[in-house]
């Protein structure tokens, strides 16, 4: 009984799900069970949402096993991550429980002041990276390279009042590159991706994804 | 059950007499059609690899280089850090993290045949179960249990897409993998580990569907999956030869897509465009 | 109420934190460990928070307002996710995973036809003659040879002589649109890159100007001086362990 | 070691580089150029639309940005607005997006001058969060009073004024969405424009605005106004210069500092690969 539910168990529950979520998506379905299978989109969020408090708990849990056993240079930085996640836990739990959501101000103080200014700046960080990128990687080793630079300052030209300075055809060229060629470019990647998306979906149905049959 | 009974038991209107009122729901006949002949096909040509045929698959260099950087990690002393993304298993990038998971569990055979350390950060908790088993199983089918150690190989960061990356980015310095290797739907965080990584000079392997991410890859990375190769990787890393074999259905697709825009070409000039055919 | 000190002091840390995240760019430092672990606890304490929401208002409100049975499934397999922690049994977290993977893929396979195959090549159909625009005319040729190009490259079977270079003319044939699908990709990379560049340089001015306004100024200078002084603090750590490190080394082999 | 090699050196010193971006952003942040921009077709056609509009014409703005976005958002929204204040208009605000409530503040600290001019309920009001996404976006369609009984301040919406005029999607003569997400878009597209024509207008990041170009092109939207450029253009347009004009010249000088290590990177790696014959360490 345990290698049926261990291995063709799960395998049973995506297969199902798939088939159910495709067949309502390509036929026409009777009204309650097209409302059937909104619910059931909704139901991978809400079993998503027991998954985020265990991995929370798990972080919690791997850094208190520092905290107790005093790593020397990570204990201190683990104890701020504890009493954040803590602090940060019990004020949302509050706001949910009450109904006030993400209104509830203590949350609120620590959203508003620690994560979003922390969210926008490591997005920013990018700035940097792509200033040493530029000086170190962007190197003109062959000729797809010198096509992919020249496109480059194109197009970094044309977005910019530096371009038109020097010469103002530089926004129409960025436009028209980014309108046709650029869009044409992605296209065989785009249908590539999709048909591997397909046939990953049919591995995983079949049990030949994920699992290690030794 | 199948499906025809399911259906005609719960028929529509009454203009479906009796049995089945199987309709195509506006506009997606045709790709119901494409996506029918792509299953049926990926499980004609996985019948026929287990029956022994094999089709061979053009080179794809990235792939070829895990093997070699995980060897390098080893020779210096320095672990291997893989990574595969934040968000969720219930979003429409859920095929990439499928591909991230199934090259994470080959460089996890792979580390249990080198006897290397194996540090996989990821953002995804659905997926908590799944990586603490294919890494387990990867130093285990190696022969190795017990360099197995979940805490240390085992990293779920949170699935914040920035906190994600800034855990990430120290990961990479802090530890100073000899190797990094990044399959899975990427998002901005894309540029900030491969630089981080080129910074401590880590043989790094990249790859992503997500085809506005592509460029940093190409530019920053020592080998790339480009958009497809992620999904062609995933099966080579399986090892099987019939998940390998699908990929020729993936083949037959493209060759599809080929044929009808090549065929639109044609009819367009005769003032038939075939686009709009594509979508009854 | 939120006391006045409390969002003062609130500016203050959300200067703090932005500079010293920034400083990483230069070396990474005990200051940027302590905002990485703060920021760290926050968001994983604002995920368990949107899990909680995301359980309480779509799982268990339809169940009890309007009697929903159906969500007790969802809430069922969220539930296996825990099962984690139950030793022997740890594998039945497997379903939770693959509960939600079923709804990903499904998601992902049944849009796929349309959005990434059909829809692209309905767009790759255009018109290779563009009566009195020469310039239109030639786009198209070129925006249809890139894809087709494109579309060989990602070939992987059937690749005429398995891929080695041979002079037959169908291999030729190949590897001209091959390189033509290469070059596009390679023109899409680069307008790409420079592209993001404009938005990542926006976030970055957004930042400065909190940095600069008058209430963060202040906090903004402090938070700068400490940073510089812990970036010389771990350069001189790394010296210190490096001369360490090399005279052991040559004692005794280092331990992986 | 040449000359060459020595420069490059130096010059692959990160740290280097960072301190040169930082200052070549904070000069112009702080003392403003003006370097003269091209103003775009779309955005000039953006404003001829907005300018042709009926006196008080009756607007919805959708605000679905987070605060990291608000950067390249706010100005071209708030430009948009000090140009519409002039026509005396009625606007119902409303947000989708959970982080909209706290974004509508700052607009209003973004833009007291235009926030002044209109009487809450009367000439304006904010909705806040409506959470059901495309669900709630089609039920707005078919009448705010009677989806939306209370505003995002707990006023209830039965007896303002404005509401007399613009009500339902038939009523407004202009739906504006501002968001750093694509699929908002998609909800007005198929719950606004489809059934009832009412027509739209893009305010997006740079960074999306290829994804919704075909919206456009279609015809199924008027125009884009795309990231701070756009929102820079929009201000030269209105002649009142904004903070989006003065992050133009940030962005030229820092969009410079890259083209420049671009190309003084494969200068020098070029010259000492010339004179070494190998290529020097990555």
């Amino acid at each position: 009984m345990s290698v049926v539910a261990r291995r063709y168990g799960p395998q049973a529950v995506i297969l199902l799900m798939m088939l159910f979520l495709l067949v309502t998506y390509f036929f026409v379905m009777p009204e309650e069970v097209m409302g059937f299978e909104a619910n059931v989109i909704k139901w991978g969020s809400i079993a998503a949402g027991f998954a985020m408090m265990v991995g929370a708990i798990d972080i919690l849990r791997y850094h208190i096993a520092f905290l107790v056993r005093r790593t020397p240079g990570q204990w201190l930085y683990s104890l701020v991550l504890i009493v954040a996640l803590l602090l940060t836990a019990a004020t949302g739990t509050i706001g949910v429980v009450t109904g006030v959501g993400t209104t509830y101000e203590p949350f609120a103080w620590l959203y508003n002041n620690i994560y979003v200014p922390a969210d926008a700046t490591i997005y920013s960080i990018l700035v940097f990276y792509i200033a040493s990128a530029s000086f170190r990687a962007f190197r003109v080793r062959n000729a797809p390279a010198l096509l992919l630079l020249i496109v480059g300052l194109i197009v970094m030209l044309g977005n910019t009042s530096l371009g038109y300075v020097i010469w103002p055809g530089f926004t129409p060229l960025s436009v028209w590159l980014n309108k046709n060629i650029v869009a044409a470019a992605f296209r065989p990647i785009i249908i590539g991706a999709g048909l591997g998306i397909i046939i990953t979906g049919l591995r995983t149905i079949l049990g030949r994804e994920l699992y290690r049959r030794e | 059950m199948s499906i025809k009974k399911f259906i005609s038991k719960r028929s529509v209107d009454s203009n479906t007499i009796g049995g089945l009122a199987l309709v195509f729901a506006a506009g997606r006949g045709v790709a119901f059609f494409l996506l029918l002949i792509l299953f049926v096909l990926g499980y004609y040509y996985m019948k026929s690899a287990e029956r022994g045929k094999r089709y061979p698959i053009r080179r794809i260099r990235a792939f070829e280089a895990v093997e070699e950087a995980v060897g390098r990690a080893v020779e210096m002393g320095r672990p291997i850090h893989f990574t595969f993304g934040f968000g969720n298993l219930y979003s429409s990038v859920a095929p990439q993290y499928v591909a991230g998971l199934a090259v994470l569990s080959y460089v996890a055979r792979l580390a249990g045949k080198y006897g290397a350390r194996l540090i996989a950060t990821f953002g995804v908790p659905e997926a908590i179960p799944i990586v603490e088993e294919l890494v387990r199983e990867g130093y285990r089918s190696a022969g190795r249990p017990e360099l197995y150690k979940p805490e240390d190989n085992v990293r779920y960061l949170t699935n914040m897409q920035f906190a994600y990356a800034s855990a990430v980015q120290a990961t990479l310095i802090r530890e100073r993998p000899g190797a990094n290797i990044m399959v899975g739907p990427f998002y901005a965080e894309s540029l900030i580990f491969a630089e981080a990584g080129s910074w401590t000079g880590a043989l790094q392997i990249a790859g992503t569907a997500r085809e506005t991410q592509i460029p940093f890859f190409v530019l920053v990375c020592d080998y790339v999956f480009i958009g497809e190769e992620i999904f062609a990787a995933a099966a080579l890393a399986s090892g099987d030869p019939a998940i390998i074999a699908t990929i020729r259905s993936q083949d037959v697709g493209k060759l599809i897509a080929l044929a009808l825009i090549i065929l639109g070409l044609i009819l367009l000039p005769l003032g038939l465009n075939l686009g709009n055919f594509l979508f009854i | 109420m939120v006391l006045p000190y409390w969002d003062v002091f609130g500016v203050w840390i959300a200067a703090a934190i932005t500079v010293w995240l920034y400083s990483f760019a230069f070396k990474d430092n005990v200051l940027y460990k302590f905002s990485e672990h703060l920021f760290l606890g926050v968001a994983a304490g604002y995920s368990f928070t949107l899990g909680l929401d995301a359980i309480s208002r779509t799982g268990i409100a339809p169940i009890v307002t309007e009697g929903e049975l159906g969500y007790i499934v969802p809430i069922i397999f969220g539930l296996l996710f825990f099962g984690k922690y139950l030793g022997r049994y740890a594998w039945i977290a497997r379903y939770g995973s693959m509960f939600v993977l079923g709804v990903g893929l499904s998601l992902a396979v049944r849009t796929a036809p349309e959005a990434f195959i059909l829809k692209q090549v309905a767009a790759s159909i255009l018109p290779l003659y563009v009566p009195g625009d020469p310039v239109m005319t030639i786009t198209h040729i070129l925006m249809v040879l890139i894809i087709i190009g494109g579309l060989l490259y990602f070939v992987f079977t059937f690749v005429p002589g398995g891929g080695e270079r041979r002079p037959t003319a169908s291999y030729r044939v190949y590897e001209v649109l091959t390189r033509i699908g290469i070059y596009g990709m390679m023109v899409g990379f680069g307008a790409l890159f420079a592209r993001t560049v404009m938005t990542r340089v926006a976030f970055f001015i957004g930042r400065l100007t909190f940095l600069m306004s008058p209430e963060a100024l202040g906090a903004t200078i402090v938070a700068t001086i400490l940073a510089a002084i812990a970036i010389v603090y771990s350069y001189t750590q790394e010296r210190r362990r490096s001369t360490a490190g090399s005279a052991q080394s040559s004692g005794a082999a280092q331990t992986s | 070691m040449s000359v060459a090699e020595k420069i490059y050196n130096i010059l692959s010193i990160r740290q280097l580089l960072y301190v040169l971006l930082i200052i070549m952003v904070l000069i112009p942040l702080l003392h403003p150029f003006g370097i003269p921009i091209s103003i775009s077709s779309r955005v000039r056609e953006v404003y001829k639309y907005i300018e042709n509009l009926p006196d008080n014409p009756k607007v919805l703005i959708e605000i679905y940005y987070e605060p990291a976005a608000a950067t390249e958002l706010e100005p071209a929204v708030g430009a948009i607005l000090r140009h519409l204040v002039a026509k005396n208009p009625k606007i119902v605000f409303v947000s989708l997006i959970a982080t909209g409530p706290i974004m509508f503040e700052r607009l209003k600290s973004y833009v007291p001058d235009v926030f002044e001019k209109l009487k809450y309920g009367e000439d304006y009001v904010y909705l806040g969060f409506l959470t059901g996404g495309e669900t709630a976006c089609a039920s707005l369609a078919r009448g705010i009073k009677e989806y939306v009984v209370r505003d995002n301040y707990g006023r209830p919406t039965a007896d303002m004024p404005i509401f007399k005029y613009a009500n339902k999607a038939e009523d407004f003569d202009l739906v504006i969405i501002a968001s750093s997400g694509t699929d908002v878009f998609e909800w007005y597209v198929r719950q606004w424009f489809t059934p009832y024509h009412v027509p739209l207008l893009f305010v997006a990041l740079s960074v999306i605005a290829p994804s919704i170009e075909p919206f456009v092109a279609a015809g199924q939207a008027i125009g884009m106004i795309v990231g701070q450029r756009g929102a820079a253009e929009y201000e030269l347009l209105i002649g009142k210069p904004g903070s989006a004009l003065a992050a133009m010249d940030a962005q030229s000088f820092a969009h410079g500092l890259v083209i420049a290590f671009i190309i003084l990177g494969n200068v020098f790696y070029w010259i000492i690969r010339l004179q070494r014959k190998e290529i020097p360490g990555r």
